[in-house]
């Protein structure tokens, strides 16, 4: 299970510049009927540079989700501004791989088919993307399932042909939404484990949604605890572990049981 | 809810078929119905079986019948190839579908009895008036049938397409068009109905042949057997169509009720 | 094409009811005759007539005098040439055995063919027999709808054509009167054969034969009303009693004959010949009714009858 | 896809149609088309003026139009009171599906107008029969598209709900019909449309006002005049209704496309 | 958040009684086009008696979902017997309280709808259920969401008004599938305890699905380990804690730990 995915040549730049900055935002969505006002986001700001890897931890509903819709251009913020790579957000393409909460898989497409959409649509040829897509099927554990309906697989399945399907393209920005959150502990820390490689790998920017104060601070550079709803960045801790990262090793660092206890407590105070 | 199997389906629908046309034939007997115009099925076999030999107006049956197939399959088959595409492009683009829409809703819910002396005056007597008839009566439906099913399409669906990469005409085609494909599976069923049931106008313009124009014809001369024969082939190529249609769906689109 | 030529194609219209003068069609008299390969079209009934004269899908037709009227009215360019079918008794008024009387119609509920020569000799009836049209309740109905309002007891009578009379007849109702009953009050029913007014600017001697093949059709009728009848029959798919009674209920006067004064003589004069005021009595019910717009209606019919062609088709 | 507002939507229609009527009027002035079959709208503004001082054959225009639209309505009513449950019942249990559908199949596609002396037969020739061909020509489509909806519930939602305890009419009354609103939505709007469209052979029984009825009279005398008037008149009614059921719809179902 | 929600006299049985017999169970999908088979179960045997609470462990895919599936009646098995409550399996009802992996809402109702839904239909008087739902609302942390929309709720709160909407008519027995995935750790807490509290109460059985070592852990009585699909309970454990239990004295327990650890290597080896 140790492959590497996406092989592409380390793009990491020498002095980081910031590739995403959120300024100041907040977003507040009006029912269009009752005009009732729900606040998911206020006064929310942070940065990210390239290469970067970011966890966002929060309580349910604090928001986590609406950043991740910000930053895609799905949704506009009601307050303050938002850049990605400069400019503007614009529509989001391959090249910044989304992996939503839910699976949201193509239902009338095979696993295969999904997996394989992005480069088929780009024009890449099979050639190509064969290979890389069998080697993500081995690495989900998806073999032998690549002819199946999306209704015909398990929740956690559904969620790895996306996540799969999100990285086939090897994106240069990765916004991942609670992906591994309907997997067992031991495929969820096989994934960790790829996903760490594969972006050792390609220098992607990655900021990762998640519940979870350990994979937080397993995956992360830096961990971005919002408050609970409105989100703001309640706090923002750098993650002092070097790379490459042994779980095992983790749990018995000192500063990995401090760091957590930290984190619980400023969750449980927001 | 669960399926039957098509064969099973067809079982039951012969059988309630059957018992319909076993209390139409006891009902004439009975006199309980007028004969003269509703003849019993037994009359209205014989003057099958006539017209299958001799023909109705020097045509034979089964040329009325291919013939009014063919018109309505032309104008069908016209009606989807335009209607799928133009009803998803105003279904994707709000602006564009503003714009057309009055003339969409303005002609749909006209009558095309009304509109036969303009599709004369403008396409003239032949086969293409015949045709246009019945594809005007069936792309407007399936234009507003198309469009309505996109904007239902889920939003989070076509958020994670355009995440990929689709856009304007890969996000119609792998994504917006099997997205909809079981409704339009339903509205091609609605609209076929509807184009169906135009073949008596269409074949009002200067027919001389086809099922429908069989049926006004012979309804001049009081001929309620050919006219009754004329209904009973309609309604039956109508139907057998639509299980075709149903068949084709439930081959098509599996994940239909599952996505 | 100049003037004097050949058309390259002849379109006549003729209605779906069986036609005496159609079995040139049967034998392709009118392609021998006129020399150009000929186009049947067939219409239901005289509004659709119009509607192909009108978007010049037609080149000749012969149907009712009530329709004519209408679109003469409404500018429609066509020329009358002679009047071929008269009606007689191919339209009867059958009403209940109960009624005896024309004056016993009032009150009572009477369906007749909407936009039809029957529905004006029903008119004429009232007119001529001083009844109270607002007593008589007319109720716009097609044949075979006729039929089965008639079976449920929905209607008191009708004004109504072959072979629909036939099972009101058997199944005890009563004949008052038939269309050529109206003739001595000055109300004609016909068929007239129309042309469309440019083709006969460009093609006079195609109308000239035209008519004299027309006029031929009804001599083999004439000689041989079993056999024609029985001919269409088969053509038409339909019982050969229904046409054969169909067509003798209708008078076919020669056009030597049309062209007396009895029917529109060979002129047009101020007077009026019998069929012009039939013509004009026609459009004033029509736009009394509130059919046709009063002011299109024109002053005299003559100048929309071809008197040209028609005396050279046939000399006196 | 994204929603114009109603009022957006509205402006861009009018502005449409408003290029397309002063095309209409500039291509009658240059005799490009033939005024006396298509008049131009000069001509049937001013017969619109006309009928509405003077009425149609007695009848003022207003009630042409307001009769036409009491006797869709009474129709399409009718239709939707018995047609969404039927076809619901149809979709949730198979066997009556399959026991019913030959005859809805068989009908629906049937042209009203060869249903006419039938209905005359059965029905006399009252208003009952005239909205009775209305409902007919909408009852079958809103069943078709109604059993259709059904079998595209997701069966998921449906488990849930039957884990909750919805059964027969609760689960009827309280998933199903919500769960296939939007479609029906859709399907009320096709039916609509086919009942409008049946308004002239409705009119044609023994009918003295209506604007289907209306159309046919000014046809058989070449008032072309009104005859567009009516056309004009049963496409804009229709296109207003149209414009009414999909405000209904956007307001009762503004979980379409989010759920 | 320590509300006693389901209020009902304790109906646990001094001798308990197998509720749920699960026999020799294969279960195999059958692709009905192309006839492909796959084997989400095969052999697999259980008991469950009144009042326990039974959580399934498994990896991503090994059946469970397809386990709680057979149990709800919505799908029969290949092979085998299922016997629940002395009969075979019949429709379930509100007296089976079932969580979906999926949230599974009525996108047309409200919150209060969603979770209102059971009774309004076993036509329970409002003034029973008001108070009810009010206090799971509380307990869910959807003040304020009454009315809200499905789709204007985040990922955790539509499993939470899910949660909530089986709850409310205090099942007899509970299937739950992944109930907590989609929540963070502290929110996840509370809800386990307001579970142990509500079972407490009203002495139901509970089945529950999990990946979550230690979420099985502190809640069961009797852990059913499955192995990787075919699935098939590859270890039972009985679980020694007492109860009252309490999250931060069992992180404590030795045996804790230890049980972890074996179910680690029990998955490991499945
Ligand atoms: N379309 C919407 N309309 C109204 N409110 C919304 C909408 N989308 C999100 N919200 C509200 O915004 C808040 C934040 O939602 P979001 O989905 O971002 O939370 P989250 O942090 O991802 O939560 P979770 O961990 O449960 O997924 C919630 O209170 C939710 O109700
Ligand atoms: N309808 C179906 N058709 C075909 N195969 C199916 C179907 N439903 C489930 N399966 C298969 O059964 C196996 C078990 O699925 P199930 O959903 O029970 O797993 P699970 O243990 O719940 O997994 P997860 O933790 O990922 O939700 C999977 O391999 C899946 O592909
Ligand atoms: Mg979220
Ligand atoms: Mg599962």
């Amino acid at each position: 299970m140790n492959l590497q995915v996406l092989i592409a040549p380390d793009r990491r730049a020498p002095l980081p510049a910031p590739l995403i900055v959120v300024e100041d935002v907040a977003k507040r969505f009006v029912d269009g009927r009752t005009g009732r006002v729900t606040a998911a986001l206020e006064h929310l700001s942070f940065a990210i540079r390239e290469g970067e890897f970011v966890c966002l931890l929060g309580p349910s509903d604090c928001g986590k989700s609406s950043v991740l819709d910000l930053l895609c251009g799905f949704e506009q913020p009601t307050e303050g501004r938002i850049v990605v790579e400069g400019g503007p957000v614009g529509e989001p393409g391959p090249d910044r791989g989304i992996v939503f909460q839910e699976a949201l898989l193509f239902p009338w497409l095979s696993v295969f088919d999904n997996i394989t959409f992005a480069p088929r649509l780009a024009g890449v040829p099979a050639a190509l993307y064969r290979p890389r897509a069998a080697r993500l099927i081995a690495l989900m554990g998806l073999d032998g399932f690549e002819n199946h309906a999306p209704y015909e697989l398990s929740g956690g399945m559904r969620q790895r042909v996306a996540i799969a399907r999100a990285w086939i393209s090897e994106p240069r920005i990765l916004l991942m939404d609670e992906p591994f959150g309907a997997l067992d502990a031991q495929t969820r820390l096989a994934m960790q484990e790829q996903l760490l490689i594969a972006r050792e790998a390609t220098g992607a920017t990655v900021l990762f949604v998640t519940h979870d104060i350990e994979e937080a601070l397993f995956l992360a550079d830096r961990i971005l605890v919002l408050s609970g709803r409105p989100g703001r960045v309640a706090r923002e801790i750098a993650v002092p572990f070097g790379r490459p990262r042994h779980y095992e090793a983790l749990l018995t660092d000192a500063r990995f049981g401090r760091l957590k206890r930290q984190i619980v407590e400023e969750l449980r105070a927001g | 809810m669960s399926r039957l199997s098509l064969l099973h389906r067809a079982l039951l629908g012969a059988a309630s078929v059957l018992l319909m046309l076993f209390v139409w034939e006891a009902a004439s007997r009975l006199s309980l119905v007028d004969t003269l115009l509703v003849p019993p099925p037994s009359e209205i076999l014989a003057t099958a079986a006539d017209l299958m030999r001799d023909g109705y107006r020097q045509t034979p049956l089964r040329d009325h019948l291919l013939l009014s197939l063919a018109r309505s399959l032309a104008g069908f088959g016209a009606a989807i190839v335009i209607g799928i595409p133009l009803g998803i492009a105003m279904g994707m683009a709000p602006v564009l579908g503003a714009l057309v829409d009055p003339f969409v809703q303005f002609l749909r819910p006209l009558p095309k009895l009304a509109l036969i002396p303009l599709v004369v005056l403008w396409f003239g007597i032949g086969e293409t008036s015949k045709i246009l008839l019945i594809y005007l009566s069936t792309v407007l439906t399936i234009v507003v049938g198309a469009a309505a099913a996109v904007s239902q399409i889920r939003r989070q669906q076509l958020r994670a397409a355009r995440a990929l990469g689709a856009r304007g005409f890969t996000m119609f085609r792998f994504v917006i068009l099997p997205a909809i494909l079981p409704d339009l599976f339903v509205t091609v069923r609605l609209a076929f109905g509807i184009g169906w049931t135009t073949l008596i106008a269409a074949e009002m313009i200067a027919s001389e042949a086809g099922l429908g124009w069989m049926v006004v014809n012979a309804g001049a001369y009081l001929r309620t057997d050919v006219v009754m024969l004329g209904i009973v082939l309609l309604g039956a190529t109508g139907y057998g169509l639509d299980l075709a249609l149903v068949g084709l769906q439930r081959w098509a689109t599996p994940w239909a009720g599952r996505s | 094409a100049q003037q004097g030529t050949r058309p390259s194609v002849v379109r006549i219209g003729y209605l779906t009811a069986p036609r005496a003068w159609v079995i040139g069609k049967h034998d392709r008299a009118f392609e021998t005759a006129l020399g150009a390969p000929v186009e049947w079209i067939l219409f239901p009934s005289g509004g659709p007539a119009l509607q192909l004269l009108a978007a010049g899908k037609l080149d000749f037709a012969i149907f009712g005098s009530t329709p004519i009227a209408a679109g003469l009215s409404r500018g429609l360019p066509i020329q009358i040439l002679g009047s071929p079918e008269v009606v007689a008794t191919s339209e009867r008024l059958v009403v209940r055995p109960e009624i005896t009387q024309i004056k016993q119609l009032e009150g009572k509920r009477i369906a007749v063919a909407p936009s039809s020569t029957m529905a004006f000799a029903l008119e004429a009836v009232i007119r001529i027999n001083r009844l109270d049209p607002a007593k008589i309740k007319r109720l716009p109905l097609g044949q075979p709808e006729t039929i089965a309002a008639w079976k449920r007891g929905d209607i008191d009578g009708t004004y109504i054509n072959g072979p629909f009379w036939g099972d009101l007849l058997g199944s005890g109702g009563r004949q008052l009167l038939v269309s050529g009953d109206l003739q001595p009050h000055g109300f004609f029913f016909w068929n007239s054969a129309v042309v469309r007014t440019d083709f006969a600017q460009r093609f006079p001697e195609t109308v000239v034969t035209w008519l004299r093949t027309v006029q031929a059709q009804f001599d083999r009728y004439r000689a041989d009303p079993e056999g024609v009848a029985r001919t269409l029959a088969e053509d038409f798919g339909a019982p050969f009693e229904a046409v054969r009674d169909t067509l003798a209920g209708l008078s076919y006067p020669t056009f030597q004959e049309q062209l007396s004064p009895k029917y529109w003589g060979r002129t047009a004069t101020a007077s009026g010949a019998p069929f012009l005021k039939a013509l004009s009595d026609t459009a004033d019910f029509l736009a009394e009714t509130g059919e046709i717009k009063r002011g299109g209606i024109p002053a005299s019919f003559g100048p929309f009858v071809n008197y040209g062609l028609l005396n050279r088709a046939f000399p006196a």
